[in-house]
């Protein structure tokens, strides 16, 4: 029946508690977190951070001390004296009236900075990048390049971003924790949003609107690479299919319907940008990506396939005909605009924006039934099944999949 | 003009049908009936929606959960906030508004009994329509502020969406009518002597939640028409391919959802200030500086709802503005929180159950509030938004502020409400639990946030810092439903067999401890006279209210009838033994007194209201093709028929 | 909402004032007065309308909002009587009125600042 | 007149009014964010649709080529403007009857409203009719939607009105309306107003407002 000693024991209980979850939120073992800026946006916004979490743990402090102090203090006990009833006191009234106004000033000041600063205009000589949300994938595009790709961001360290948000279709939000605050990507509507990575590294993005079914599984990397790299990288997403470089010839423009900005490749460049990138494609290897970068989702259990190798070639002759065409682009292949474009599918470590490793066992099971591997996926199941009699069997799966992963 | 039964009429005896059994309930007008029906309906909905709750947590419990679909999962946040909200915390201040106000401010009944019934009994039905989806596995699976386009028929072709539409402009429409009824009864049903600056606390915070109900809500009805018009008859509103702007929906929602969040939290802020004071032996520190408080955050609450909009893109102007004005609600709010501890301070304080909940409320809110104002900081914001630190933020108001609020109104006045006490050891062991878990639960989430957890996600990836939050999380909400359970045990058995209250067990203030518990149907057998905010300790103990400004010069102290020795200050446990119901009670019959008499036609009414809604909802149904009008049309006339039954039929017995 | 005493003041003037409404309450000439001053703004309003190089002044919009303002203030006070009628009603009707006409107001300021933003 | 409740004759009032009147104001206040939200929509949307036709300009739709008129009829909705200001007088002239006692003008000024009411009605029924003809429905464009659901809100309430007013006029054959009653007419006076003044707004921001 003491129940300020269980007060006492409780607050002691609720700060080991704090401690505790708190430690673990400093550790590194928090890859995604908020605290740790990696730009000058982030960094503002961290400054901002930092007053809000002083002001709100002095008032914290104050407030349950006090209680603590009054529950304790003022317990009813036997022959005790009865209470003094003031029943309002006009000066103590007006003082906490303007305390928490001081505060609120306090902080409101740098607020209203802060938001001028991180919303003026990105400086001269940013880069550009489009950012067209997808039910539910991620689209990027640097115009001033002509690359699109898809799931992936390269981000050159050093260089100031500047996003231009739009959606294909509901609201989507775009968000890299590290790099700083988000921005929504509304229909109708175009957001911006900027900032300069400062250093190179690859970090998680997630959508953070509520777009439906698979809300939880729109995600995206973000590699930021130095300058060389990046320049390396657009030219070679720029270039055509280095697997189909060849036949590339016969449809140039194909792309183009696709990506506006897109200048079809210079064939000439194709052939001599492969062996300069050939080995150090500016990506980091799937194998050697950082584990919570990684992207490693369990398959649904009832999801299998017999363990076939897939013949690349073969691969790509079923490709032209595959009604994959009608929705992805391959540059010079196929120009269908609703999924992802497809044209360095084998470039990207992630399958599923972010689900699975982009492996030929992932890729295949993903052909054979997508919406099983992300619920709601737009991407109809093409493998053979009682339902779909007509669909692929595993080899052939296989062969899609060992020739989209060619697509270096 | 004190008494109103000067010479009694002579009435005809009231329907005796209506007198017990089902048709008692279904039939009744009496406000504390009514009182309950919502007490328990929003009692069972909390199980629901916390069994809702317990269901995502078992899920997010680890990486990769794999409890439930992304589909069950995207319908039951949104059917655990929306029950919660709607089905919960406000039919839970409804039963308050119902059972109370009329007590408190010495009226016989409110100002329009029939219509009351008819806001019940519109509730009900709204809240089984919205959970009907479930029966269809289509229940609502937009998020409780669904969001368009997302909404629209083109990315919601379900049925989903049209459940939590039409159950929302059905429960839209029960608020509408309770509100307008409480403002009048607050204004015109006040028994002599009660000035507006006498009137308790509690009645005066639902006061201005009754403002809040009545102008937020056609706000809501509007955004909701516009998006019923859409989906079923192809207007324009939302639909992207006519350059519709989907922040047209954002605006109106919040226009109604900010001032929704204070009508969810004043009513609990009201009843902690009743409790307070009581267990104190003071009075309420600085009253008119609560009033007007109350009337400050229920002002401010309109001027601040795009902070749920700082990711938008609003622009650095509109960004500032909002930012700062929701900054402001911290003062007045502040104010009450540093009032509150001003009563306690220099009190005898009596840790009871509600005690402990009141001040259960004082330290969790204001954990809520400062991370409110964290987020009022629109840059802050940017880091913050559908991430679990506002997820954390809302459940420290909502569970440490409302539902806080409430558990200590009901221990409060399950007293006065049954004529019997709640069990205190097993009150006491609810509390302790229900403290411990929900800073379990909801703490950690401050960090999932901060560590980059967005909100709404049916998985996540292990090694992204979220584990531990998640597990921790999860153990809370174990811990959060054998609280519950706990409560449920004690609310039963209590109900049944708890220790008998007598009028005042708790040594009250106002003048609802002065009538018998449970008060009989006519509550007071003469409309008592108000002196002072605290008539019965004026009777009781004046040495408590010696230092509180009332009783005028000219108005004579005239002593409110006070139940007996039993109300004495310190706490021995009711002497007197019998309930009030075994106690013979004049009937209001004998007394002359005029009461409306129980009617079915608000439930008709209702249904009517419902078969419309119905049609609606069938409308896109191959097989209902012909169908669905009709069942409209004999929707609506089926309303407007008992609705001219009920509105030309005297509401009392006539004379004779 | 002042103190104590000043709110026995507000409670019983709408008292008072429900007597007074009786002899206060306008009469058939100011009903009717009213009625031809309405309709006088309405001609005018319309009028205006088809003055082409009126409707291109920057005058056009504001005058026509005085002039409608000046007719809702009109009904309001006589033919909903609230100019003689019991104080509380103002209250009731004038504060949600000025809510509305904020909404309004910063709705159209709020969306007219998303369009200019780049 | 106010001061003397009807139903509730013998309960006492805190402020002497009668309950139905505090709520019909109360009422009348929500009304106000109920149509303030609806105008907003409608000004929100102004201008924004991709296809016409418009309220105020002509439009070819650069599809099939062919043009529409601007929407709006001012003359037409001057007239029912018209109509429904004088229903306002005849609604306090009907009060004022009752109020007086006088069975004879009470009957006929509740009968004048209500059929200047019906008047309006016919008059938007005609507007309405016609604009669909000019190719404008609520599906075709934002302006159409905002335009008619507007609009159609504000018709829906002079329907219930004009519902009301004849109930009142049933009861006045049937039993006569005594001066106790003036507070029923009081109430149904309010709401008609409260439409009226609406329509005030209404005329000038959609209607006259380019
Ligand atoms: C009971 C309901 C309730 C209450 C009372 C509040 C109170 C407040 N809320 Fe909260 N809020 C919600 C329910 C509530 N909220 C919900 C449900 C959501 C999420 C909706 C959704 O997205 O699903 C939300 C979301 C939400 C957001 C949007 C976050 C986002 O989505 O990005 C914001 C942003 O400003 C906010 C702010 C505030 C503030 C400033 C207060 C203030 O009123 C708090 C004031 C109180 C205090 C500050 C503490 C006491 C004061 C003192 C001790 C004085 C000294 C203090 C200082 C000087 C700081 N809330
Ligand atoms: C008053 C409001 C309220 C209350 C009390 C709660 C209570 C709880 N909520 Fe809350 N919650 C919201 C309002 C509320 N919530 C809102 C508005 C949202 C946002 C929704 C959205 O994003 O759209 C939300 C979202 C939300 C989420 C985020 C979901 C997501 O974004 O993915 C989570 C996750 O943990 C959560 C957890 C909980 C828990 C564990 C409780 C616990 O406190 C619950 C404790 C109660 C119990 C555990 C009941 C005990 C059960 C039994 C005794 C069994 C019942 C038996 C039978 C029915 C037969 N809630
Ligand atoms: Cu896209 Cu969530
Ligand atoms: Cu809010």
């Amino acid at each position: 029946m003491t129940s300020h000693y269980r007060t006492r024991r409780l607050a002691i209980a609720a700060l080991t508690a704090v401690i505790v979850v708190g430690l673990a939120a400093c550790s590194t073992t928090v890859p995604n977190t908020t605290l740790e800026p990696k730009t000058e946006f982030g960094r503002a916004i961290d400054d901002l951070w930092d007053t809000l979490l002083f002001w709100g743990t002095i008032v914290f402090i104050l407030v349950e001390t006090f209680l603590i102090y009054v529950v304790i203090r003022y317990r009813r006990r036997e022959g005790q004296p009865a209470p003094r009833h003031v029943h309002g006191n006009t000066t103590l009234e007006i003082a906490w009236t303007l305390a928490p106004a001081v505060i609120l000033a306090i902080i409101a000041v740098p607020t209203v900075k802060t938001i001028f600063v991180t919303q003026a205009d990105a400086p001269q000589g940013s880069l550009t990048v489009e950012v067209i949300g997808h039910q539910w994938w991620w689209e990027f595009r640097y115009p001033q390049y002509g690359v699109v790709t898809a799931n992936e961001l390269y981000l050159p360290v050093g260089r100031t971003a500047n996003f231009v948000l739009k959606t294909q279709d509901v609201l989507h939000s775009f968000w890299v924790p590290q790099l700083g605050g988000k921005r929504d990507l509304i229909t109708n509507q175009t957001n911006y949003l900027w900032f300069t990575p400062e250093s190179t590294y690859v970090w998680n993005g997630v959508c953070v609107e509520y777009c439906g079914t698979s809300h939880a599984n729109m995600r995206f990397k973000t590699f930021v690479v130095p300058p060389d790299q990046f320049e390396a990288w657009t030219t070679h997403q720029k270039a055509g299919p280095v697997f189909m470089a060849a036949p590339a010839t016969t449809a140039p423009a194909a792309g183009a319907p696709a990506t506006q900005e897109t200048q079809p490749a210079p064939q000439a460049s194709a052939p001599p940008v492969q062996p300069q990138t050939a080995g150090s494609l500016p990506t980091f290897p799937a194998e050697r990506l950082p584990v919570y970068a990684a992207s490693y989702n369990p398959v649904p259990r009832n999801l299998s396939i017999g363990d076939v190798t897939g013949d690349p070639a073969r691969g790509a002759q079923l490709y032209r005909t595959a009604p994959c065409i009608a929705c992805h682009v391959v540059q010079g292949v196929s120009a269908g605009i609703v999924g992802p474009n497809l044209t360095h599918f084998g470039s990207r470590t992630s399958l599923g924006a972010g689900l699975f490793p982009n492996d030929a066992r992932h890729v295949a099971l993903w052909i054979k039934d997508s919406p099983a591997m992300k619920p709601g996926s737009k991407m109809p199941p093409f493998g053979k099944s009682p339902a779909m009699p007509a669909g692929y069997d595993d080899q052939q799966l296989a062969d899609l999949a060992a020739y989209l992963l060619s697509l270096k | 003009m004190a008494t109103t039964v000067a010479a009694p009429p002579r009435y005809a005896v009231p329907h005796t049908k209506y007198e017990r059994g089902l048709w008692s309930w279904l039939a009744t007008v009496d406000h504390k009936k009514i009182g309950q029906l919502y007490l328990y309906t929003a009692l069972a909905f909390f199980l629901i929606g916390g069994l809702e709750a317990l269901i995502i947590r078992q899920q997010l419990k680890g990486p990769n959960g794999t409890l439930v679909s992304a589909e069950t999962y995207n319908q039951l946040f949104t059917m655990h906030g929306t029950t919660m909200i709607f089905l919960v915390i406000m039919p839970m201040g409804a039963a308050f508004f119902n059972y109370l106000i009329p007590l408190q401010i010495g009226a016989r009944d409110v100002a329009f009994p029939r219509l009351n019934a008819f806001s019940y009994w519109v509730f009900l039905l709204g809240a089984l329509f919205m959970n009907a989806g479930w029966l269809f596995g289509a229940a609502p699976d937009g998020g409780w502020f669904g969001y368009a386009p997302l909404t629209t028929r083109q990315f919601s072709p379900g049925l989903n969406i049209d459940f939590w539409l039409i159950g929302l402009q059905i429960l839209g429409l029960s608020s509408l009518a309770a509100g307008f009824n409480f403002v009048t009864t607050i204004i015109n049903l006040r028994a002599p002597g009660m000035h507006f600056m006498r009137m308790p606390i509690f009645t005066w915070m639902s006061f201005v939640t009754q403002f809040l109900l009545i102008l937020a809500f056609p706000i809501i009805t509007v955004a909701v028409t516009f998006l019923m018009l859409d989906r079923f008859f192809g207007t324009n509103f939302y639909t992207i391919t006519a350059g519709a702007d989907p922040l047209l929906w954002q605006h109106l929602f919040w226009l109604f959802g900010h001032p929704e969040v204070y009508i969810l939290i004043l009513p609990a802020f009201g009843l902690v200030s009743e409790v307070l004071p009581v267990f104190s032996r003071k009075p309420l520190f600085g009253y008119p500086v609560m009033v007007y408080s109350g009337i400050l955050i229920g002002f401010l609450g309109f001027g601040v709802w795009a902070h749920h909009m700082f990711a938008v893109g609003m622009g650095p102007i509109a960004d500032s503005v909002f930012g700062v004005t929701t900054m402001l609600i911290a003062i007045p709010t502040g104010v009450k929180i540093f009032n509150w501890l001003a009563t306690m301070h220099g009190g005898s304080l009596r840790f009871t159950t509600p005690m402990l909940f009141a001040v259960g409320l004082i330290a969790l809110f204001t954990i809520g509030g400062i991370s409110g104002i964290m987020h009022s900081s629109p840059p802050a914001d940017l880091q913050q938004t559908d991430t679990y630190f506002i997820v954390a933020h809302f459940h420290y108001v909502l569970f440490g502020g409302s539902m806080m609020g409430i558990f200590a109104g009901t221990y409060f006045f399950f007293p006065k409400i049954t004529g019997r006490l709640m069990d205190e050891r097993l009150g006491k062991i609810h509390f302790w639990l229900t403290f411990v878990g929900m800073n379990l639960t909801f703490f950690p989430m401050h960090f999932a946030g901060l560590n980059g957890m967005p909100r709404r996600i049916y998985q996540y990836q292990a090694n992204q810092g979220w584990d531990l939050e998640n597990l921790v999380s999860t153990w809370g909400a174990y811990i959060l439903t054998l609280a519950t359970l706990v409560f449920v045990w004690n609310f039963v058995k209590s109900r049944r067999s708890g220790a008998v209250a007598g009028r005042d067990p708790w040594g009250g203030a106002t003048v609802e401890w002065s009538i018998p518990s449970p008060p009989p149907e006519y509550n007071y057998a003469v409309i008592p006279t108000i002196t002072s905010r605290y008539p019965l300790w004026d009777a009781k103990s004046p040495e408590l209210t010696a230092d509180v400004p009332h009783t005028p010069e000219g108005e004579k102290r005239t002593d409110v009838s006070v139940g007996g020795k039993e109300t004495h200050a310190s706490f021995k446990g009711p002497s007197d033994t019998r309930m009030a119901s075994e106690v013979a009670h004049p009937s209001a019959h004998e007394l002359g007194i005029a009461m409306p008499t129980a009617t079915i036609k608000p439930l008709l009414a209702s249904i009517g209201l419902t078969v419309m809604f119905i049609g609606l909802i069938l409308k896109n149904n191959a097989n209902y093709q012909s169908l669905w009008l009709p069942i409209i049309l004999s929707g609506v006339a089926f309303f407007v028929v008992s609705l001219y039954a009920w509105l030309l039929s005297p509401l009392e017995p006539e004379h004779h | 909402m002042a103190a104590d005493h000043s709110h026995s003041q507000t409670t019983y003037d709408a008292h008072g004032d429900a007597h007074a409404a009786e002899h206060k309450h306008p009469t058939w000439k100011t009903y009717k007065w009213v009625a031809l001053i309405l309709f006088v703004i309405t001609v005018v309003e319309v009028w205006i309308y088809y003055i082409p190089s009126f409707v291109a002044s920057r005058a056009f919009v504001p005058v026509l909002l005085i002039l409608s303002a000046a007719k809702f203030a009109i009904v309001v006070a006589f033919y909903m009587h609230l100019k003689y009628d019991a104080k509380l009603f103002r209250a009731l009707f004038v504060f949600p009125l000025l809510i509305g006409v904020a909404v309004i107001i910063s709705l159209l300021f709020l969306f007219g600042q998303i369009a200019v933003r780049v | 007149m106010t001061a003397i409740p009807h139903t509730t004759g013998h309960h006492y009032t805190t402020t002497g009014l009668d309950h139905r009147k505090i709520a019909i104001w109360a009422f009348i206040g929500s009304e106000c964010l109920f149509f303030g939200s609806l105008i907003s929509t409608y000004l929100i949307y102004k201008g924004r649709s991709v296809v016409g036709p418009f309220p105020h300009e002509a439009w070819t739709n650069p599809a099939t080529g062919e043009t529409f008129p601007p929407i709006l009829d001012i003359p037409v909705t001057s007239a029912s403007t018209f109509v429904l200001l004088m229903s306002s007088l005849f609604m306090v002239l009907a009060h004022a009857s009752v109020v007086r006692g006088d069975r004879k003008y009470s009957k006929i000024w509740l009968a004048a409203t209500a059929l200047a009411g019906a008047t309006f009605l016919g008059f938007q029924a005609f507007e309405f009719t016609s604009f669909v003809h000019e190719g404008l429905t609520p599906r075709t464009n934002l302006f159409g939607s905002s335009f008619f659901i507007l609009t159609g809100f504000h018709g829906a309430h002079v329907t219930a009105g004009v519902i009301w007013l004849i109930t009142l006029l049933f009861i006045d054959f049937k039993r006569g309306l005594r001066p106790a009653d003036a507070i029923n007419v009081d109430l149904c006076a309010l709401y008609w107003h409260f439409v009226d003044v609406v329509w005030i707004a209404i005329f000038t921001l959609i209607y006259l407002i380019q």
